[in-house]
């Protein structure tokens, strides 16, 4: 399959009077061509930062990109001038931003945001606009769209504003979507048919997804690909299965165990990871995790785990694949899980550059 | 809508009431009468052109006299300029000013909002630097002292320009840019001010991520957003640029309207100063309301009717 | 159950009346909350959730109907005291969170704000130790308590909003999605966090999302609405097991579980309002089905739910 | 403009073909151009122009023969009979005697706010007529026949032929008038004139045109075609117009120069000066303490350095004033009473003053509040005299400057110390500037000053025949004036103007008015 | 790589680690100063105005001319040795009364700053935010204000008040504050509906605390704008009050007043225009270049 995004060792940083936040500290995936890549990860672990600036919209300055490569169709967008990129986004690439109404302009209709950017690259009519304006609204399940276009941020609920946002990036048709946690505020039967819609965007277009989100229900029902970040890096990344079924970073499991269940009717407290994230302004030596995780190693507190290797597509972070490592248990709810996949290498290998 | 603007013409009417009141008692108050002067009248001329004129009759009989000729618009003959009415000062001086006063506002805000939006895109860079040298130069240069570089420079050094007096659209060039450099440095700084808070909304990136250009995004998205403290300012700059302006109608001998603001208090000229107070205010009352509505126009979160609960 | 705390009597909330784009975005709902439990709801987006939780705290005034807090109207007239102690006692964290955060205070002052409104403390230093308190409880670290709002993520800035709600120490918490933008182990450290505050506090919630497993284990009963209606409502596990509007239903069936092989098979229910083939005569209300569990239906459809 | 069809060539009259056409300034919009209405300058400057009355003051300064071709004066010197010379007005009317009658007893009908009606006091019967409701029959002018004009007049007056051309007696045509009331509001059919221009355009605060009249009886003299008056308030621009070739003239008396610009203006020798009558006072308010002492105000009055005042502050040759009747008059005045910047006797009066008012040194005097209303010039000469009281006299001086309203409000209720106040001369004749401290309540004395001798030589001076005699009263009037020294003058006015080389012959009196009739350009 | 075995093993969690604080604990206003003091432009507006206030302290003795002190024979002198920025049309030196003016200035200026603060932001602020009838009685007051001739109003505190400089303060507050209190109204419009001010409500917030702490910080920019206007426009009123016989009284000497006598002198003695103007723009652009400052400072999410 085409590759049509390539991200290598991405960094990057925000110059704060705190200090220098590093929100990203390289960042590496692939993502091909009709494929739906997954992110999730603790709140804060540089998600939004990364999508952000695989459209070069993190505020320069503060933001930095300190290192790092982002081939998109085989330029590198680091070296993208504004004018270069102003080519490429709304177009080739579209994004759906967390913060559904700040992200909207307060004082424009709805309909002519979602407008402008049909008039700009498809260079439709104004009335040919509205018409698709109207449509979007519909496909995105905003009941009565003719009225709706014409209202402003404000008169729309929390979950409209997000989808509104949806229908602003769907209506590029773009090459690759990146959606920042675009259905956050949509209540399940919307959810699904926003999803769906993506998913048939996606079979027509052969649109690659980049998908951020904390549900991992969601997951599980739009990646193909998974990558788990926490603290500026992807900790563990795989096929949706590999990471469901046979997850191998503690803080993976952490999550997939945090989760409460609709069976069980249990009042237990949910399990959550303790303890609060690393301060990004001096990210602790060795394994950032490892202040929380109880599988700490003696070696996490001193040295960055290197990536390891579990099959053609699974990597982890983590110094619990060290063939020295011990083995150790994962949660219970983690175990309920675990299944062995064909797919696996014998033995976790120690890949070189992180990747 | 209609019912808020109903509701406002009618607090216009009270305010108008209230301005004449206000100023009918200052007037007469007011050391002097129109026609004292440095070669006193005898007591009698001066007796017999009071009854003449009503201002002799009791205060509230001449306040509900002014009254009356506020509602009929009409303010009589001027004390002073005895072969003119109020109503003929107004009419005659008013066009000449309101074109002056358009040119002037055209100006200020169009190069006040192109130097603002420079500015705030180029922050910190030299155009910034650049604007913001003029803008200082524009605030504290007042519009006399403008005009009469203007004057040594442009039109007695260079030549290009005729000195004074209002005759062909070359005559209105530096009167108008004396008027609206001051403006125009203000609105520059407003807008820079306001375009710096609102380029930093996240959604100019949401524009940015449509791929608009940044042409684009600063005129539909930040600079209407921008625009408010711009407005709420024009409002009453509106109102008085186009009613005249003293100083420059005096440098440059421009038969405008502004004059008589000022010599009919000077004057005394009791008529006049009722006259060009009303018509003055009712184009100060008629501009803020104009500001209040689009206030509603530009951000739609801004709620017109203003109480709660539909009062 | 135990006593009454809130009662939400025929509540309307109308926005652009007498315009031609007027939204009935609530319209005429009525439920109670009891002292100590948590109330979730749900429903479709834009059906008038959060509308309904604004205007239990008064930040709109409603267009028709009551909310008694305790017994008192909330949108009664109030001296400026009781208003003061009364938003004490009310809370809300908001859906939308760095809208709801002052873009040029610390995250420090917002989270004191309420502190420092209802003189909680009375030196700095406790300030600052109640202010970090706050940020460790919802996960956050104190290194963050001097950086501004648009220094987060936006799950970061949600549980900033979670602090500055908890601050006050409230009675009563309206929770707007609140955890919708959490990962998932954060979630469940805020969702333990107010069980416990619940338990030791006996506090109260009104608890609005959309992750219905989440909702469902943080409730005591759940109510769900449509379009502005209240359709549903009964105790958290009933309306799970037994669920009988076709809108909840519908809801039920579109959970997405974080199995992918589930996933992949999964049938959605669709929800069309037109199974209902209202006519126009037909009484549409609130009806108990069984006990605690309520329906709006008609008539007829009452006796067809009953029978089941 | 009515300017526009004369630019291209002056070749009627002389065949000269220089353009024959003046712009001049005047400053303001005239208030009125009825002279019946008219009281102030820039109206005066348009009338006398457009207007003629039974005489015009000629370029000797004396009032020479004009719409009257002829007078006889009786005996007493107190009837005139003029007989009116075969004139029309613009609109071919004739000019008639009734057109006198009817224009004064117009301005003495107290229907028509005729607010200088008082310049027609002179007449027999006049002041009754206009104050006392007596009747307009018993008004002392009198149409004989279409022709001939008989006026009587209360006392001899000297200067009344000279009055004659002053604008409140000038004539309107009185047929229009009774058919317009409002004929003088606007230029057009109705506003007839019969003076040597004609006024064509009216705007109002902007400009008025006049054109050379078709009709004058003596338009022969008249060599401009087109005057454009322009109403500029601002002696910058004025001058700067006049630079850059905008105007003809920059100056008094129609305008102002400013003040700065006057020793560049000498240095290029353009500046052109010359007297009138007029004078810069300082009133001492002779009711309070300590300018109730003659003594005081002596020494204050002394310790002026007028000289230097004009050389540096005024620039404008003015002439120092040491009494209070301008030197065209009385010319030993360029003299005066007491000599300029006399500081050892200004000491010597001020001891004695102090003595007189039990004080030992003038800092115990309280600061004297000196008053001036709110102008830049006003405020330039208080400074420094403020600076000259305080560095010769050690007495301190505080400023206080009001808007004019407010500041006349105040001279006339007495409240203030020292009040600069001025007066120009209506007419030519020492009277107009010492009756007015005849009576300590006279409306323009406001010095609260007044001496039974004085008042006895100026009522003896208004029965006198001789003028020889009559002069002498006056000046003995004047006399015991300054040895009062209820006004401290500073100095007589002066007219300073700029005007183009090439423009000749336009003639301002020595009461500042100025006729354009004999102008010309070569 | 060769790692010591002993380093494989489980040591668990440490969560102290996590609550170390490294930067210490600013308050929003030594925040703001140290942003401000990263404007270079800023810090040399700052330190501009501390060099017109200590000239203005101790300038006027730094001659050995007086400032009220004439001298007609040396009058109009140019800039010299002598005189350094020359003389005036009475012969005073230009310099000393330079400083001397700075001090009423300079005063006035910062007087008409703080009558914008405290009146116009409260005023706007107060209606703005609470609306309905309050916001239409408070505006149509200014309103009102406003309609009313000013020159009449100045003639007629004149009269009642006497000429001093308490009177010029009370001319120009009366209606100075209105354009201020115009543009805070339009700014707390457009913010009272904005979340965090409904967050701030529900938290029992009182209306002064929400204007400080939420609306006046949002509205600064405009605010700071409008204030940095104030200051010229406040310089010349004072002359034009001065010249209308209210305030000072000459020759107590003010920028104003300076600049208004010398202007008409510009083609003649262009210096006695070109002292007071240059430093009332000097003043101007400190005030602004300090005032841009401030406003970026205030404002967290503006790029350094
Ligand atoms: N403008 C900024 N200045 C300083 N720090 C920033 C800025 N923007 C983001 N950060 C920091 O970068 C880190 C990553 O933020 P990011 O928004 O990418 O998180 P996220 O993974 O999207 O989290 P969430 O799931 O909560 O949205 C955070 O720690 C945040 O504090
Ligand atoms: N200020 C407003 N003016 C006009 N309409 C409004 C306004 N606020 C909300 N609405 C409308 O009211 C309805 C209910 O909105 P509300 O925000 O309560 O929905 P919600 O249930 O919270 O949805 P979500 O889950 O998407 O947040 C929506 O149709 C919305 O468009
Ligand atoms: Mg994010
Ligand atoms: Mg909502």
């Amino acid at each position: 399959m085409e590759k049509i995004l390539e991200v290598k060792d991405l960094k990057v940083s925000f110059q704060t009077y705190g200090g220098q936040v590093q929100a990203v500290r390289g960042v590496s995936f692939d993502l091909h061509k009709g494929e739906t890549l997954a992110i999730v990860g603790e709140s804060g672990s540089g998600k939004s930062v990364t999508a952000q600036t695989l459209m070069k919209l993190i505020p320069m300055p503060p933001g930095k990109i300190t290192g790092g490569q982002i081939m998109f169709n085989g330029e590198d967008i680091v070296k993208k001038t504004d004018k270069a990129m102003e080519k490429i986004r709304g177009k080739e690439m579209s994004m759906i931003f967390q913060d559904p109404m700040t992200s909207l302009n307060p004082t424009m209709k709805i309909g002519t945001q979602i407008m402008e950017g049909l008039i700009k690259h498809q260079k439709m009519a104004k009335a040919d606009a509205k018409k698709r304006a109207i449509e979007l609204l519909k496909l995105v399940g905003i009941p009565m769209p003719e009225r709706r276009v014409n209202q402003y941020p404000h008169e729309f609920s929390g979950g409209m504003r997000q989808r509104a946002m949806i229908a602003i990036a769907l209506a590029a048709d773009p090459k690759l979507l990146i959606a920042d946690e675009p259905t956050t505020a949509l209540d399940v039967t919307i959810q699904a048919q926003i999803l769906e819609l993506m998913k048939a965007l996606q079979g027509k277009l052969d649109t690659s997804i980049i998908f951020i989100t904390h549900d991992l229900g969601v997951v599980a029902n739009v990646a193909d690909r998974v990558a788990v970040m926490y603290a500026g890096q992807i900790v563990e990344i795989g096929t949706v299965d590999e990471i469901f079924y046979d997850p191998r970073h503690p803080y993976t499991w952490g999550l997939l165990a945090s989760m409460p269940s609709l069976e069980n009717n249990d009042h237990d407290e949910l399990a959550a990871i303790p303890g609060t994230p690393p301060d990004l302004t001096n990210p602790p030596v060795g394994d950032a995790f490892a202040a929380r995780n109880k599988y700490a190693l003696a070696i996490d507190y001193e040295e960055e785990p290197p990536m390891f290797q579990i099959s053609e597509t699974h990597f982890a972070k983590t110094w619990l694949l060290h063939p020295d490592a011990p083995n150790v248990e994962p949660p219970e709810a983690v175990q309920k899980r675990i299944r062995s996949l064909s797919s696996n290498f014998e033995k976790p290998v120690l890949v070189k550059e992180g990747k | 809508m209609a019912k808020y603007i109903g509701k406002r013409l009618l607090y216009m009417l009270i305010s108008l009431w209230l301005i004449v009141t206000a100023t009918f008692f200052l007037m007469k108050i007011a050391p002097g009468n129109p026609f004292a002067s440095e070669k006193k009248l005898p007591p009698e001329i001066q007796a017999n052109l009071n009854a003449h004129f009503g201002l002799d009759k009791p205060w509230y009989q001449q306040y509900t006299d002014y009254l009356m000729n506020v509602v009929t618009w009409d303010f009589g003959p001027s004390f002073k300029y005895k072969s003119q009415t109020v109503n003929d000062l107004i009419s005659d001086g008013f066009p000449v000013s309101f074109i002056l006063g358009l040119e002037a506002i055209f100006l200020a805000v169009a190069f006040g909002i192109l130097f603002g939006v420079i500015a705030a895109l180029k922050q910190n860079k030299w155009q910034d630097y650049t604007t913001m040298a003029i803008a200082v130069l524009g605030i504290s240069v007042p519009s006399f002292i403008m005009a009469t570089f203007l004057q040594y420079f442009l039109a007695i050094k260079l030549g290009v320009f005729p000195v004074a007096r209002w005759e062909s659209f070359m005559h209105t060039i530096l009167p108008a840019i004396a008027l609206a450099a001051g403006p125009m440095a203000y609105i520059a700084r407003l807008t820079r001010s306001s375009m710096l808070e609102v380029l930093a909304n996240d959604y100019i990136k949401t524009a940015k991520a449509k791929g608009l250009s940044s042409g684009v995004i600063t005129v539909k998205h930040a600079m209407r957003n921008a625009l408010l403290p711009v407005v709420t300012y024009l409002g009453p700059l509106t109102a008085g640029v186009l009613t005249g302006s003293f100083v420059i109608e005096k440098i440059f001998g421009i038969p405008g309207l502004g004059f008589h603001f000022v010599t009919s208090i000077t004057n005394r000229d009791y008529t006049v100063i009722m006259g060009v107070t009303v018509f003055y205010s009712i184009i100060l009352l008629v501009a803020i309301l104009l500001v209040d509505i689009a206030y509603g126009i530009i951000d739609p979160r801004i709620k017109l009717a203003g109480g709660k609960k539909g009062e | 159950m135990a006593e009454k705390l809130l009662e939400i009597k025929n509540l309307k909330q109308h926005f652009n009346v007498g315009k031609p784009n007027m939204v009935k975005a609530v319209d005429g709902i009525s439920f109670d909350i009891y002292k100590g439990e948590t109330l979730g709801l749900v429903g479709e987006s834009g059906c008038g959730k959060s509308t309904t939780g604004r205007s239990i705290i008064r930040l709109y005034d409603a267009t028709d109907g009551q909310v008694n807090y305790d017994g008192v109207n909330v949108h009664g007239k109030k001296s400026a005291k009781d208003l003061k102690a009364f938003n004490r006692k009310m809370q809300m964290i908001f859906q939308d969170p760095y809208a709801s955060l002052n873009p040029r205070m610390t995250v420090a002052d917002i989270i004191a704000e309420g502190i420092d409104i209802h003189g909680l403390v009375k030196t700095k230093k406790e300030r600052m130790e109640r202010v970090y308190e706050l940020l460790e409880t919802v996960g956050l670290n104190k290194e963050h308590a001097n950086r501004y709002p648009h220094e987060f993520s936006g799950g970061q800035r949600q549980r900033i909003g979670i602090a500055r709600a908890l601050a006050v120490d409230p009675e009563f918490i309206i929770a707007d999605e609140p955890i919708s933008a959490l990962d998932v182990s954060i979630q469940a450290q805020v969702v333990n966090l107010m069980k416990k505050l619940q338990r030791e506090k006996g506090l109260t919630y009104l608890f609005i999302a959309h992750d219905l497993s989440m909702v469902k284990y943080i409730s005591d009963r759940i109510g769900v609405m449509y379009f502005g209606k209240l359709v549903e409502l009964a105790p958290a596990n009933e309306l799970y097991n037994n669920p009988i509007h076709p809108y909840t239903q519908s809801l039920l069936s579109a959970i997405p579980l974080p199995d992918p092989e589930s996933e992949r098979t999964r049938q959605r229910k669709a929800y069309d309002p037109a199974v209902h083939q209202y006519s126009d005569d037909e009484q549409l209300e609130m009806r108990e089905v069984s006990p605690g569990h309520f329906v709006y239906c008609s008539e007829k459809e009452f006796k067809q739910y009953s029978v089941k | 403009g009515g300017g526009g069809d004369n630019a291209d060539g002056g070749d009627k009259g002389d065949g000269k073909d220089v353009p024959q056409d003046l712009k001049v300034n005047i400053n303001t919009e005239p208030p009125s151009l009825h002279p019946g209405l008219a009281q102030d300058s820039t109206s005066g400057t348009v009338l006398r122009n457009t207007m003629e009355g039974l005489t015009r003051i000629g370029p000797d300064n004396q009032p020479e023969k004009a719409m009257a071709e002829d007078w006889d004066i009786s005996e007493d010197q107190k009837t005139y009979t003029f007989k009116i010379r075969d004139a029309k007005w613009s609109n071919e009317d004739p000019v008639t005697a009734q057109d006198f009658e009817k224009a004064w007893k117009w301005a003495l009908d107290p229907e028509n706010q005729s607010t200088y009606a008082y310049q027609l006091y002179y007449i027999e019967g006049a002041e009754a007529a206009n104050l006392e409701g007596g009747s307009p029959d018993d008004i002392g002018v009198k149409a004989i026949d279409d022709k001939t004009l008989e006026v009587k007049l209360v006392n001899p007056t000297p200067y009344f032929l000279e009055l004659t051309a002053f604008y409140t007696y000038l004539p309107f045509n009185s047929k229009i008038a009774e058919e317009n009331a409002k004929w003088a509001t606007d230029a057009g059919d109705d506003y007839t004139t019969n003076g040597p221009f004609h006024m064509t355009e009216w705007s109002h605060s902007d400009k008025i045109v006049l054109e050379k009249s078709s009709t004058y009886w003596d338009k022969e003299a008249v060599k401009l075609d087109t005057i454009e008056m322009v109403m500029i308030n601002d002696p910058n621009t004025e001058l700067s117009m006049f630079d850059n070739g905008e105007l003809d003239w920059a100056g008094a008396p129609t305008g102002a120069l400013p003040t700065d610009a006057m020793q560049a203006l000498k240095d290029n020798g353009t500046l052109v000066t010359q007297a009138i009558a007029g004078i810069y006072n300082y009133k001492f308010n002779t009711t309070v303490e300590p300018l109730n002492n003659v003594n005081i105000r002596k020494a204050l009055a002394h310790a002026i350095n007028r000289e230097e005042l004009i050389a540096n502050v005024l620039q404008g040759e003015q002439l120092p004033a040491m009494g209070i009747v301008p030197p065209t008059m009385f010319p030993e005045n360029e003299k005066g009473h007491f000599p300029d910047n006399d500081i050892d006797a200004a000491k010597e009066f001020l001891n004695k003053g102090l003595e007189e008012l039990n004080l030992k040194d003038p800092s115990d005097l309280p600061a004297i509040v000196l008053s001036y209303n709110t102008s830049e010039a006003h405020q330039k000469i208080a400074q420094a005299i403020q600076d000259m009281w305080s560095q010769n006299l050690g007495i301190e001086v505080t400023l206080d400057n009001a808007e004019w309203n407010v500041y006349l409000d105040k001279v006339d209720n007495m409240d203030y110390q020292v009040a600069r106040l001025g007066w120009l001369g209506d007419f030519n004749d020492a009277m107009n500037f010492l009756e007015m401290y005849r009576d300590a309540d006279g409306g323009n004395n406001s010095t609260g000053w007044e001496d039974p001798k004085f008042q006895e030589l100026l009522s003896q001076s208004q029965t006198e025949t001789n003028p020889d005699a009559r002069q002498q009263l006056l000046k003995d009037a004047e006399k015991i004036f300054m040895d009062a020294m209820p006004v401290a003058p500073i100095y007589f006015y002066t007219n300073n103007w700029v005007q183009d080389e090439k423009l000749k012959d336009v003639f301002v009196s020595g009461l500042g008015d100025v006729q354009y009739k004999w102008a010309f350009f070569e | 790589m060769q790692i010591p075995n002993d380093k494989f093993k489980v040591v668990g969690t440490h969560l102290s680690d996590t609550e170390k604080i490294s930067k210490p604990s600013l308050s929003f206003w030594k925040d703001v100063f140290i942003r401000f003091r990263k404007n270079k432009l800023a810090v040399f507006g700052l330190i501009l105005l501390a060099i017109l206030i200590f000239m203005a302290i101790f300038g006027p003795y730094m001659t050995e001319y007086d400032y009220k002190m004439t001298d007609l024979t040396n009058k109009n002198q140019a800039p010299s040795a002598e005189h350094w920025f020359g003389t005036d049309d009475l012969g005073r030196d230009v310099f000393t009364r330079t400083w001397e003016g700075a001090r009423i200035s300079i005063f006035i200026g910062v007087a008409a700053a703080l009558i914008d603060l405290f009146i116009g932001v409260a005023w706007g602020g107060i209606a703005g935010y609470k609306g309905g009838r309050t916001d239409e009685l408070m505006m149509r007051g200014a309103d009102i204000l406003s309609g009313i001739p000013y020159l009449l109003l100045v003639i007629l505190l004149m009269v009642v008040l006497g000429q001093s400089l308490g009177t010029m303060i009370i001319a120009m507050t009366i209606t100075g504050w209105i354009n201020m209190s115009r543009i805070v109204r339009g700014q707390v419009l457009m913010l009272k509906s904005q979340e965090y001010v409904l967050a701030s409500k529900t938290l029992g917030a009182s209306t002064s605390r929400i204007m400080s702490k939420h609306l006046i910080p949002n509205s600064m920019g405009p605010i700071l704008v409008t204030m940095t206007l104030t200051v010229p426009s406040a310089i010349f009123t004072e002359a034009y009050l001065g010249f209308l016989g209210l305030g000072l009284t000459p020759p107590l000497a003010s920028w104003g007043t300076m600049a208004n006598d010398g202007l008409p002198a510009l083609r003649y003695y262009p210096w006695r225009l070109f002292f007071p103007a240059t430093f009332i723009c000097l003043t101007i652009f400190a005030f602004n270049v300090v005032g841009d400052g401030l406003r970026d400072a205030l404002d967290p999410r503006m790029r350094k």
